[in-house]
């Protein structure tokens, strides 16, 4: 059966048609959830994609995470349902508390829209189960608030539990620990700063991201 | 003794005699303010109208010309491509970042105005010399202005343009183009249709920020000191403009408005007044239905407010349930404003709709605003034919060539450089120099702040002569450029208009695209001078002529005058927007880049032509000579087989020759394929003997250069024959060295740092 | 118009110990070279007024408190400070 | 060290008056869906602390001051608030 993908729309929202269209390019059904609506429609899986939901006044995701379809994604991800959240989405589970530690201004205080190069940290997580721990991947990033951080004692749990899911090759953020996504315990729940949609076809120039939007495909297909 | 009201806001005499006499009594204080705003040089284009008829602007593939918010052309397959280009220069002087943000946000109001999705952005800019503190101010201010605003109302800026110069010190330039893509069926157009029809203010509440904004920024010079002049600075909201933006698109899908406009300058009397005017009809205002910002705002001030993020729909009463349904969803406030009439007039009342049971009702005022609302049977507090407020004055200025005109051009920059620079001399310095000038050298210090990827359309980003864009679904593809040589206008304006054109015209087709349409944006000094008047009279001229030649339709364009500060004119400035079609995009287009191995090409002829290049302006000061010569045949012949070439996949990389002439396109061909290159400028096609450093740096028109297989050669040059035009093989990409024989030879590592780093090291200092 | 007085609060956001403040130092690092070489731990925060009809004063600093923890400031990097002032009656 | 006495300074930036801001009034509209419908007037603005070391506590209000002319504050749409209060001496 085809994997219904569900992407949340916040207002600010930009990357929604984005996500939808290189999961569509991959033979999901992809379509928007709407961020007023308090479900998730029985979606196999959740993306918060990327953009400026709610213009990311005050703090990047302080506002989205009151958003009435943010309890539906808590309790679907606490019920093993595969959540990722790209760049502003990663943000917003952060703020959510379905993943430890914050995004900061980058360490250069400028926007960055370029190509970056993420390793892959571990392939356990429903973004990374198809590929393989030490493969570089070609994906670009698109932020201000990008540099992860969290305390000690955090981190060290993060390490030891083997939750850093990316490392940047080259930090261009200041990141903690060169760290360019995590993910929860359960290992369902992933953020990353790169987004992966950008690189989904030929003509983007990298087609690396289809490694990592395919991983979730799969991921539903063990879930269900 | 004060002076007179109209005085105060910026009427003539005349206007002021030519109000009375339309009215047939003296205008009410919020008339003439109406009256002043509508008739500025900003919203009337007063003195420019005669001029700008003369632009060619009827294709086939035109579906709106010039008039509307921006241009639309047909693309095919039932898509169609709106596109406009705006200047943001006043507001930007006074305060970059917020200026050069609300001048992004306002072009995205035009082109969503006619039922496009905006879905590019480009910025050509001017700024001073970077050693300038104030100047290194503005360029941070007005790149990151434009990064807060484009990244977040989720429009990528795809491209644009970076020149420094002194004679923007005070007067920096800020133009943004943005192009739209929408289905022939969604198209929108500014009109109120039938009377009964409903004015619905769409967007940010109306604050004091703006008053006046088009009559006192950009309609009258810059005098010193006067601060407290200015209308407050407009801050930009991007997340307003992007509900706004989907609010909107979801009523053109759902069939639920008659006609859309944006507020731009003039606010409320332009938007409400033109829609109605259109159709020959008239229109009731209520300024009591208008969603205020600040306590005690009059209607004078409602009605000029020029504040940001904001639309006016024409709604039928039958549908104005499932609009305002549609504003809740997005969270944009949304009041009903005015009424379309059959009266042929615009009125404007305050405290009337109420009584008379339009729908809607009086919004909460802010705190501490306890206006009382006047009675519904009171008289309108304006009432004035309504094609007059945009019927203003149209001046026919007076034309004089400069005096020195004639002397500067007669002084070419090429004997001073001859006796300098004779064959022989090591011109490795001068090289390096030119990569390291700021106008010259690496923009990505810029672009990398610009989300340019959004949408997944973006095949060819910031970087490369044109930025191309793919049409998912499709096999298409677009190709983009801004462009602008003001130098070049300076010296010679009819052939500087032309040049612009002819360059961005090149840059898309070495994209493999086949130039459609143009926009631009005129910014010139004072037009109450001669010489600024005729300077505009001739690049109007030359562009035209070049866009009649090239089969290239003007769709739309903007005018800013008054760029001019401390008695100082900018030189003459046209900006233009050129978008190509790619029909059938096979592979990604080439690069500005050598390929290993490869024979390296040029086509087009090159001429000692050094007048206003960079070479002679910006390294040895020479501002004066003639620009090269726009050779507008030899543009017919190159501009298809160019865009043939580069779609093919004839050739592996692909550059125009612009800025710093031959020697600069290959140095940056080699930096951007990171490989060095061998040349002899022996084998150079030449139209006239040159000097070797001519031949190097002369910015002769008509010319690119390719990378190709040697293997491809033969080819390629028999094609090149067949299509007269002048080519031949130069030298061959390989090693570590740019090197031009014996006269120029820079190592690859040093000439990428000086050409990567300058812009990053000028703002260090 | 609840009929309740009216309190004007002020909170002053700032990162807690040991997190970062890009833009405060970037800031510091730029003031020798305008000529202020005296100037050391230059922090920026963010700071929100605000205006809240509440029944005591007390009750209106617990509530701009709540607002802090839930939504104004987030707990993982930041600190806040809240202080809360009746407005004369109009 | 210079031997001057410390001084710290607290700036408190604001929004000149009709000067949109866009993110306090997004905020404001965020908060009655928290259940906060008693909150009006939201500015989102900056403040900056630091320690300057300076001849007198008149000088050092001066020098911040000027600071805040050229480079802390943004005069064209920002108003701006110097307090400063002598440090005790270590
Ligand atoms: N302000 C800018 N914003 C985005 N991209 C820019 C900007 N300025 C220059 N660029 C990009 O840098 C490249 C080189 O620009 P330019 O030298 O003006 O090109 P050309 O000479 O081919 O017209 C182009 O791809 C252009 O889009
Ligand atoms: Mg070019």
């Amino acid at each position: 059966m085809t994997t219904r993908v569900g992407v949340i729309q916040f207002p600010g929202t930009n990357c929604e048609l984005d996500v939808i269209h290189a999961m569509t390019q991959l033979g999901a059904d992809a379509s928007i959830l709407w961020h007023g609506d308090p479900t998730v429609n029985g979606v196999d899986t959740v993306i918060v994609p990327g953009g400026f939901a709610h213009g990311d006044y005050l703090r990047t995701g302080a506002i989205a995470r009151f958003s009435p379809v943010m309890q539906a994604v808590a309790d679907f991800a606490a019920s093993g349902g595969p959540v990722v959240g790209i760049c502003n989405g990663f943000q917003i589970l952060c703020e959510a508390g379905l993943l430890p530690g914050a995004l900061q201004k980058n360490a250069g205080l400028k926007f960055l829209c370029e190509p970056a190069e993420i390793r892959v940290e571990t392939s356990r997580s429903v973004l990374t189960n198809g590929a393989q721990v030490g493969q570089v991947l070609r994906v670009p990033i698109n932020h201000f608030e990008g540099n992860y951080i969290c305390d000690a004692s955090t981190l060290a749990e993060l390490q030891a539990e083997d939750r850093v899911v990316f490392r940047y090759v080259r930090n261009p953020n200041g990141a903690l620990d060169d760290i360019a996504g995590v993910c929860n315990a359960a290992r369902n729940v992933v953020g990353l700063m790169p987004h992966p949609e950008r690189a989904s076809d030929r003509l983007l120039g990298s087609q690396d991201g289809n490694v990592l939007l395919g991983s979730v495909l799969s991921a539903c297909a063990k879930v269900s | 003794m004060a002076d007179s009201l109209h005085v105060q806001l910026g009427m003539t005499d005349d206007e002021f005699e030519a109000v009375v006499a339309e009215l047939g009594r003296e205008p009410t204080h919020l008339e003439l303010a109406m009256y002043s705003v509508m008739w500025s040089e900003h919203c009337s284009y007063k003195s420019s109208k005669p001029h700008l008829k003369r632009f060619p602007t009827d294709a086939p593939w035109v579906m709106v010309g010039p008039g509307e918010g921006a241009g639309v052309i047909d693309v095919g397959r039932d898509l169609a491509v709106a596109i406009r280009i705006e200047s943001h220069n006043h507001p930007s002087a006074v305060e970059p970042y917020q200026g050069a943000a609300t001048g992004v946000g306002g072009i995205i109001r035009d082109v969503f105005s006619m039922g496009a999705r905006p879905i590019a952005l480009m910025d050509p800019l001017r700024f001073g010399n970077l050693d300038d503190p104030r100047t290194r101010y503005i360029f941070e201010g007005v790149v990151s202005g434009i990064s807060g605003y484009g990244n977040a109302v989720g429009v990528p800026t795809v491209g644009g343009e970076v020149v420094f110069d002194d004679c923007y010190r005070d007067n920096p330039l800020v133009n943004v183009f943005c192009l739209g893509l929408l289905n022939h069926d969604e198209l929108q157009l500014a009109v109120a249709g039938a009377p009964g029809n409903l004015a619905v203010l769409l967007g940010s509440g109306t604050g004091r920020d703006g008053i006046g904004g088009a009559s006192v920024l950009a309609s009258a010079g810059f005098a010193e000191g006067s601060l407290d002049k200015r209308p407050s600075v407009q801050v930009g909201d991007p997340f307003e403009e992007k509900r706004l933006i989907e609010a909107c698109l979801e009523l053109y899908r759902r069939k639920l408005v008659v006609g859309v406009q944006d507020l731009g300058a003039a606010g409320l009397s332009c938007a409400a007044s033109e829609t109605a005017a259109k159709g020959g009809a008239g229109m009731d205002v209520d300024v009591a239905r208008i969603v205020r910002r600040e306590p005690k705002m009059t209607p004078v001030e409602l009605l000029t407010s020029e504040s940001q993020e904001r639309m006016l729909a024409i709604v039928t009463p039958e549908q104005l349930d499932d609009v305002l349904e549609v504003a809740a969803r997005w969270e944009v406030r949304a009041s009903v404003v005015g009424l379309v009439t059959d009266t042929e007039r615009f009125r404007v009342y305050d405290g009337r709709f109420d009584a008379l049971g339009i729908p809607g009702k009086n919004p909460a005022r802010p705190h501490g605003d306890n206006a009382e609302v006047l009675s519904s049977d009171s008289a309108p507090i304006a009432d004035v034919p309504i094609g007059s407020l945009g019927d203003g004055p149209v001046y026919y200025r007076p034309l004089a060539v400069p005096d020195d005109l004639a002397e500067r051009q007669a002084d070419d920059p090429r004997g001073v450089l001859a006796t300098k620079f004779a064959d022989g001399v090591d011109l490795s310095a001068e090289l390096l120099t030119l990569l390291a000038t700021p106008t010259i050298a690496d923009k990505t210090w810029v672009s990398r702040q610009y989300d340019h990827q959004l949408f997944l359309n973006t095949v060819v980003g910031p970087g490369s002569d044109a930025a191309v864009l793919r049409l998912k679904g499709t096999t298409k593809a677009l190709a983009i450029s801004t462009d602008g040589k003001a130098r070049f206008c300076a010296l010679d304006p009819r052939v500087g208009g032309a040049l612009v054109v002819l360059e961005a015209a090149r840059n898309v087709a070495c994209a493999g695209a086949v130039p459609k349409a143009l926009v631009n944006c005129l910014n010139f000094g004072n037009p109450e001078h001669p010489e600024i008047m005729w300077q505009f009279s001739e690049v109007v001229d030359g562009m035209s002529e070049a866009c009649a030649a090239l089969d290239l339709p003007v769709v739309g364009g903007n005018v800013s005058f008054y760029n001019e500060s401390r008695g100082a004119n900018i030189d003459p400035t046209p900006t233009v927007g050129v978008v190509g079609l790619i029909d059938d995009l096979k592979v990604i287009p080439p690069a500005a880049a050598l390929r290993d191995g490869d024979a390296v090409l040029v086509l087009g002829a090159t001429a000692p032509e050094l007048g206003g290049s960079e070479w002679a302006s910006v390294l040895h000061g020479l501002h004066a000579g003639v620009p090269p010569i726009a050779d507008l045949e030899a543009a017919g012949r190159l501009l298809p087989f160019v865009a043939e070439l580069a779609n093919s996949g004839a050739v592996a990389g692909i550059h125009d020759v612009s800025d710093g002439g031959l020697a600069v396109a290959i140095a940056e061909m080699a930096i951007a394929g990171d490989v060095g290159v061998v040349i002899d400028l022996a084998g150079v096609p030449i139209s006239e003997a040159c000097s070797q450093a001519e031949i190097l740096f002369s910015e002769t028109s008509n010319r690119v250069v390719c990378s190709v297989s040697q293997l491809d050669v033969e080819v390629l040059l028999a094609a090149a024959v067949a299509a007269e035009i002048p080519a031949a093989v130069v030298g061959i990409a390989g090693g570590a060295e740019v090197s031009f024989g014996a006269c120029a030879n820079v190592g690859l590592v040093e000439a990428t740092d000086v050409w990567r780093y300058a812009i990053e090291r000028s703002l260090r200092r | 118009m609840t009929g309740m007085p009216s309190y004007e609060a002020h909170i002053d956001i700032s990162h807690l110990p040991g997190v970062a403040d890009p833009a405060g130092s970037t800031v510091e690092r730029a003031l020798p070279a305008l000529g202020y070489d005296n100037v050391s731990g230059l922090k920026i925060a963010r700071s929100i007024k605000l205006v809240l009809e509440c029944a005591s004063e007390a009750e209106a600093k617990r509530q701009v408190t709540e607002m802090c923890e839930r939504i104004l400031a987030n707990p993982v990097i930041e600190n806040y400070a809240v202080s809360v002032t009746e407005l004369a009656r109009p």
